[in-house]
């Protein structure tokens, strides 16, 4: 069976291209960075180079801002943790959303236990967060705000400039989890303005396992893994090398055309929108219509359950996610949907189709064709859907 | 994560017995939508006190189709003890097992056929607390 | 040039047989582990099987018991925070050893300052830690002993059986950084008796940026990375699926006739060993003669610097290293060398040559062929060498 796979913001193909980059990096050249001989000097240029493809990507001043860690998480934790860290004793408050990733959310909870306190802020219908209640939150003790730019379940997209200059005005450290946004819409550290920034290469065809964060020069923050001077002593650990070339690569392959791909991406997604809402009745489109990554389509499909929906989905070839990857199969309702103010219930019908640059026309057909049927077959056996 | 067994494939593809029994004799349900998960058993009871059919519809996870699905094949001419006896273990071994995180929704199954059995006998049940699931998920 | 690696101990080239099967989880089974649908059972089952691989390498009794990491540094950073964090409020003392790689030490500092008290034990001229020190080190509030199993610049390996007896005596958690042992020698979890051992790939043949922190059932700790509940929960982030897949293959080819391979690396280093000592006058093996990883060679060359005798040794294609990868560069007297008793003078001058299964007689004829010469044009050059 031909399979469609539309979980992207899970998890992406690695483009071959990158591969091709990469394989030298396994068996040919295969020193450490470190080391002094000539096997290391190939490694260190080539993390080099790399370092260079990353800030061209994100527009930052300068490539030592970039320190590469093993993914989105490490490089939340990092930021987190390492602020905090390093300013606990200028305050123990810490201003985030609600629907931040778990790797934000538990992060946050973590410090919390640890002494520190964090305002968890609102979002509206959309999914957005408002300025105005980052000011409001702000105290005198505040160290950290962190504040998502794009979000993994609903695609909607924050308004970080805003915020950072709240931020900035209250000489307050910022950071944001960009994990979802970079390699997708353009993603610039100095008009976000913000001090940190996290991202992971496999949302955008690189392998799994590699990411990096920025961190701005002159931000302060404690180091998070101990150990060897690797990463102008920020990141101690032999560097994933090849996951580096690997990452580099994907960065500069995002960059080309981006405009452009994005464009594509946003015209599959609104047909599938579009088409869903025609067919399917009792249904919610989750996030900002406009506001939104352009491969991010999320509904809320009342009287059926998500987990049933991705079987029949995944019975018919199609791959999707009801809520972030790493929840789905608890059946946990969706932290994100239930900030957004949807019923439990309501949340549980959650059903996200991610795009990518390998999504074809033919794709969006294909589930066009397929979901209707999928949806009236589990409405036929749901208890509390009224057939009349 | 969710790794399901063949046969609790074929019963989430092929489900036994869905739909409703106007003339139930008895009906039970258990659940709870915010919880995600419903589910809904009607059965009919002949006279010599075995169930002559056996109906159900729920909303839920892969497992809690499954399970619904297979208990009413497990049931179906059983008299109401006997299907009152029906384990949650019973029923996870019927479908060659579920995954751990998953053996709760087993309970869901042979719950709302006790409910539906004691509907019928005209026994009372505690209601659901409306307010928690009432399950661990995950 | 026809360039030799004798710098294994730094990092390993990836096996072809390895990055052959690392390959299709690139570009076709791309699916995060924690997806639902068939995308993601094909990676999750790759996972599960490359986990059955390291837990047989060194015979833990469940695969679960083994978490992957981005590598040694995150496993002993796991370890030794985690079991700070989480038995604090029963003590805060740490026994350790001075020889430990950096990755130890400096999450050792680290925790220091955080108000932990730490003991470094000395070690005798051979580097080994005796373990009635061990015995006299702890204290009411000792909640953990970390020693590694093998050390990365003398290749020394410590009776971990009988310092973790001691340990279990006392109800002390045990953790070894295994780094440089598993995959050269034989390790089995329940033979040294540890309750937590850390290992990485890229020093036995799968690429660098994975590995793994083995943690005995019941093992108290606090995670490191949070965020969603992968691997049990216990470590947040996407897997990095075909990082995981190539540290299983290595782990399978590395146990295969391990102690034949080890046999003849051995013989390989002993003839090094012994070649060295009859070429070279005014020289001294550094570490334990026959306690020692099969690929280990290490000596101090009097009158000379380590750095200038690896720049000859890379202009005649020899990879070497001077002290660990991680200091190499910073010109650092090695603190390894040091706790053995040697002066910082003789510490500078020294060279360390590592060998893998890919090393053959003929790069050790080269060295013995080469390094006298290096040697002598440098002490030539030397105001502190005495010719007559
Ligand atoms: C918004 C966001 N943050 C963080 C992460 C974690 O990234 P990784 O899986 O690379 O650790 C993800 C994806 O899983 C994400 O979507
Ligand atoms: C003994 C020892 N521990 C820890 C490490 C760190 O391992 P990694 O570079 O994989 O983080 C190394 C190697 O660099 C090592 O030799
Ligand atoms: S019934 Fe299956 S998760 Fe609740
Ligand atoms: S003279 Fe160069 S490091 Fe000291």
């Amino acid at each position: 069976m031909e399979r469609i796979y539309m979980d992207n913001a899970a998890t992406t193909a690695t483009d071959p291209t990158v591969l091709e980059e990469m394989k030298p990096y396994f068996t040919e050249v295969y020193g450490n960075p470190s080391s002094f001989h000539s096997f290391g000097r190939e490694a260190r240029d080539a993390v080099r180079e790399a370092r260079d493809k990353v800030a061209d990507l994100i527009s930052a001043d300068d490539a030592k801002e970039i320190v590469f860690t093993s993914g989105g998480t490490e490089s939340d934790n990092y930021a987190i943790k390492g602020v905090a860290e390093e300013l606990k004793d200028k305050g123990k408050h810490i201003i985030t959303s609600s629907i931040e990733h778990h790797a934000v959310l538990h992060t946050c909870e973590y410090l919390e236990d640890k002494g520190f306190d964090v305002t968890y802020l609102p979002v509206d219908e959309d999914g957005l967060v408002d300025p105005a209640d980052v000011k409001d939150a702000i105290r005198e003790d505040t160290i950290l705000i962190t504040i998502m730019l794009a979000n993994n379940e609903v695609g909607t997209i924050q308004p970080i400039s805003e915020i950072s200059e709240i931020a900035q005005e209250n000489d307050i450290t910022i950071h944001t989890d960009a994990v979802q946004a970079v390699g997708s819409i353009p993603v610039d550290v100095n008009e976000l303005n913000v001090d940190l920034l996290s991202l992971s290469g496999h949302k955008f065809h690189s392998p799994k396992g590699i990411g990096a964060l920025y961190i701005r020069q002159g931000t302060r923050i404690e180091k998070y893994l101990h150990g060897g001077a690797q990463e102008r002593g920020r990141r101690a650990t032999t560097e994933n090398v090849a996951g580096i070339v690997g990452l580099g690569k994907a960065a500069q392959i995002a960059g080309q055309n981006l405009e452009e791909k994005q464009a594509k991406i946003t015209q599959l997604r609104d047909k599938l929108i579009d088409g869903i809402l025609e067919e399917i009745d009792e249904i919610k489109l989750n996030g900002h219509r406009t506001k939104r990554l352009p491969g991010n389509v999320n509904f809320s499909i009342r009287y059926i359950e998500g987990e049933s929906i991705l079987m029949k989905l995944d019975l018919a070839g199609i791959a999707a996610s009801s809520g972030s990857a790493c929840t789905s199969g608890s059946l946990e309702a969706s932290h994100v949907l239930l900030a957004m103010g949807l019923s439990a219930e309501v949340a549980h019908g959650s059903l996200r189709l991610s795009l990518s640059k390998y999504n074809t026309e033919e794709d969006i057909d294909k589930v066009l064709n397929v979901l209707p049927e999928v949806v009236s077959d589990l409405r036929a056996m749901s208890p509390i859907y009224n057939q009349d | 994560m969710m790794d399901y067994s063949d046969k609790v494939m074929d019963h989430f593809e092929n489900p036994r017995n869905v739909g409703e029994i106007e003339d139930a004799d008895g009906v039970g349900q258990v659940g709870n939508p915010s919880c995600g998960d419903i589910m809904k058993m009607y059965i009919k009871v002949d006279d010599d006190n075995k169930i002559s059919d056996v109906k159900f519809k729920t909303f839920g996870c892969g497992a809690a189709i499954a399970t619904s699905s297979i208990t009413t094949e497990l049931v179906k001419g059983k008299t109401l003890d006997e299907a009152k006896e029906l384990s949650n273990q019973a029923v996870a071994e019927a479908l060659g097992g579920l995954p751990d995180v998953k053996m709760h929704c087993s309970n869901l199954a042979a719950d709302a056929l006790r409910k539906a059995i004691n509907n019928y006998l005209g026994i009372e049940t505690e209601e659901e607390d409306d307010f928690h699931c009432h399950h661990q998920h995950g």
